[in-house]
């Protein structure tokens, strides 16, 4: 064990991540199976906003995650872009797919919790509107991945989309914000979990965020597998087109 | 089953739409892993069989 | 650099070249948007702020899959890169030339085609400040979006994809200050936020597309 | 020396094609590239003009020494003869052009829009640019496609006077230019073996052993 480097040999990865992806699967349907079970049906009903608060365990999860995933793959596009590991590169691919549902599910359930509470299927609410405009970053680099023939000039230019992306997914946040002040302020509407959901609420949310947080990491275990094979298909057909 | 009151369909929509989506995302990642999986399974083949 | 930004205005002029298409569009979507919403000058004059923007920024996403792809058909593109001139020059050069042959006729254009969505007296001064101001950004921002796509097989459509999302905070200070001029608000905070994007993209984009430039012709 | 090519080795995409090309030139001095079509000519020279990235090696020339002729013209069909060379000559710094027109005869042609020119005179005006650009190292790609034997003519009479100036070239051709001094490189000489794992720049993803 000399260096967390030698993950980013393909054949070092598909070791680890082999033995680990049992375990991680195992755990995340384990716990993302048991938060929405007590979420759905061991939970009473909020005062006001009655059985909608059940919408919780799947929005703020997924929310959550929506965002990390982006973060995960603006970190693993810069290694890749300092040290050239392929594998980084390839986890980044993986993980804009699982990244793009995530944002799907959260925009369509804060959508359907919206309709109850204010009256209206979609709001232009400077916070979803964000996750709007999250997804379609996740589109566009999506579809930039399946654009570019050659996979090392496909990482780059992702790479490079995912800088610029972020950048400008922050920057749109706040002009959000200038936008439109937003209906999320209300205190007993707000989605800020930590500050207005008690506790009955708070144990199986934090359950089912370790659950999508959990199928986020053997998701991407997994895509990356079938990437690395990917990339060693075309690596070996190219051998024998050659030789 | 809980009783879900007047929000039934929003909360059943919810869960249903975003399990749906969920295992989706989960049945196509395996799928294209098998497919990826298989075709190399059978190139590896081809270049350890001589000739 | 001055010789490259020449030779693309000429280009643009001479036959075939495409300019004013830019400017016929943003005119045909402006005289589009009346038959869609009915012709109630109260209701249009409301949305004209915001029509004239979305048209001008549709016009220049129009033009922008041209800004690298005719070079790179034809081979300037990399004989450009074996020149001395910087990547990075290069593709500052190339928003500008874009920016003068699509933004600036729009900003012109824009207050004329005002009139005919009734835009309130005000609004008008701010409307084409905002739009000078703002749409070079876009040119800064597009011309990235249209280096990352160079080469890519019908890249038109994925251009679209990647760039307009890109383009949400320009689009949202901007129409905003029309807006705020239009009813008798103080339109210089995002008249202000508006040109420090522009002045951001212009520094930092032309480094982005160059980076995706380098990448594409090897 | 002008130009000193070390251990090169060059690929297409993700497949190394030539490896270990290594060679020196002088002023004065002239290398054709020969070998059959896909042996990796243009890679070479799209390497040793800076535009694709070596796979390991490395090529020695003076920053923006380097001219650079493919198979595409870079001529714009809108603009006549003299401003596509004007724009060539103002990107590199210079401002002559009248000797690039007489050395490929297109004085006459001056004032034609390039579009309506016939295939070899695009292929003079490309050339014409090569001496527009004043550079001491041409790196050529297929010269002489589409020039009859005047024009041919014309052109080795120009690389003798770019040489004899003290500039050098490097030239991917299948013809017989007539020029004395020039060395002929066989590049199938240096194809690559088919790649294993402990390559420099081989796909790491394509070793030997299964994952």
């Amino acid at each position: 064990m000399s260096s967390l480097w030698e993950y980013a040999n393909p054949r070092k990865f598909m070791a680890t991540s082999g033995a680990l992806l049992p375990w991680v699967s195992g755990l995340a349907v384990l716990c993302l199976v048991g938060g929405l079970f007590w979420g759905f049906f061991l939970t009473p009903d909020d005062f006001r906003q009655g059985s909608t608060v059940k919408i919780i365990y799947l929005h703020v999860p997924a929310a959550i995650m929506a965002i990390n995933v982006w973060l995960m793959m603006l970190v693993a596009s810069l290694i890749w872009l300092i040290r050239r590991h392929h594998v980084s590169a390839l986890a980044a691919k993986a993980a804009a797919p699982v990244g793009a549902v995530f944002t799907a599910i959260a925009l369509f359930t804060g959508a359907v919790w919206g309709q109850p509470m204010w009256g209206t299927w979609w709001e232009w609410d400077p916070r979803l509107t964000s996750f709007l405009i999250l997804f379609l970053f996740y589109l566009g680099y999506i579809a930039m991945w399946e654009a570019v023939e050659n996979p090392d000039a496909a990482a780059d230019l992702t790479t490079v989309l995912c800088l610029v992306g972020s950048v400008f997914a922050v920057i749109s946040r706040y002009a959000l914000l200038f936008w439109n002040q937003g209906l999320h302020q209300g205190a007993s509407l707000s989605m800020d979990a930590e500050q207005n959901v008690a506790d009955v609420f708070w144990y199986p949310l934090v359950t089912c965020i370790a659950g999508f947080f959990l199928l986020f990491l053997a998701l991407v275990l997994y895509r990356t597998r079938t990437e690395i094979r990917a990339r060693r298909l075309r690596a070996l057909l190219a051998q024998e087109r050659t030789a | 089953m809980p009783d879900l009151g007047r929000y039934a369909t929003e909360v059943l929509t919810a869960y249903g739409v975003s399990i749906v989506a969920l295992a989706a995302l989960v049945w196509l990642s395996v799928r294209q892993a098998r497919r990826v999986r298989r075709r190399l399974e059978d190139v590896e083949a081809r270049r350890r069989a001589p000739g | 650099m001055i010789a490259l930004i020449l030779r693309d205005l000429r280009l643009a002029f001479r036959a075939g070249g495409g300019f004013g298409l830019a400017l016929a569009f943003f005119l045909i979507v402006v005289v589009l948007v009346p038959f869609g919403v009915g012709p109630e000058t109260g209701r249009l004059s409301g949305i004209a702020p915001g029509i004239l923007w979305l048209g001008a920024l549709l016009a220049c996403l129009l033009s922008l899959d041209r800004v690298f792809q005719l070079d790179w058909e034809d081979g300037s593109l990399e004989l450009l890169a074996t020149s001395a001139l910087p990547l990075e020059t290069l593709a500052f050069a190339k928003a500008i030339a874009h920016w003068l042959t699509t933004g600036l006729p729009l900003v012109v254009a824009a207050p004329l085609l005002g009139v005919m969505l009734n835009l309130p007296g005000p609004a008008y001064p701010w409307l084409a400040a905002s739009l000078a101001v703002g749409t070079p950004g876009l040119s800064a921002i597009g011309t990235f979006g249209a280096a990352l796509t160079v080469g890519i097989k019908r890249g038109g459509l994925l251009l679209s994809l990647l760039v307009l999302p890109l383009y949400v905070p320009s689009l949202i200070f901007g129409a905003m200050t029309a807006t705020r001029a239009a009813e008798a608000l103080d339109p210089l905070p995002p008249l202000a936020l508006l040109a420090g994007l522009s002045l951001a993209a212009a520094a930092a984009m032309p480094f982005a597309a160059a980076g995706a430039l380098r990448v594409n012709l090897r | 020396m002008v130009l000193a090519v070390m251990d090169l080795s060059v690929g297409r995409g993700l497949v190394e094609v030539l490896r270990g090309v290594s060679f020196r030139l002088a002023p004065g001095a002239a290398l054709v590239l020969r070998g059959p079509n896909g042996a990796g000519k243009t890679t070479l020279l799209r390497t040793l003009a800076g535009l694709t990235p070596p796979f390991a090696g490395r090529v020695e020339a003076e920053p923006d020494s380097v001219a650079y002729a493919g198979h595409a013209d870079g001529i714009k069909a809108q603009l006549t003869v003299a401003e596509n060379l004007d724009f060539w000559a103002a990107v590199f710094g210079r401002d002559e052009v009248g000797a690039a027109m007489d050395a490929f005869d297109l004085r006459g042609l001056a004032d034609r829009r390039a579009g309506e020119l016939s295939a070899g005179q695009k292929r003079r005006l490309s050339l014409a640019r090569l001496l527009v650009a004043g550079r001491p190292v041409w790196c050529l790609d297929e010269p002489t496609v589409s020039l009859d034997a005047e024009n041919v003519a014309r052109f080795a009479a120009a690389v003798t006077a770019h040489l004899a100036a003290g500039g050098a070239a490097v030239m991917a051709t299948h013809i017989e230019l007539g020029i004395g001094s020039a060395e002929t490189l066989d590049v199938a000489r240096f194809a690559a073996p088919p790649p294993s794992a402990g390559d420099p720049g081989a796909d790491p993803f394509g070793g030997d052993a299964p994952l």
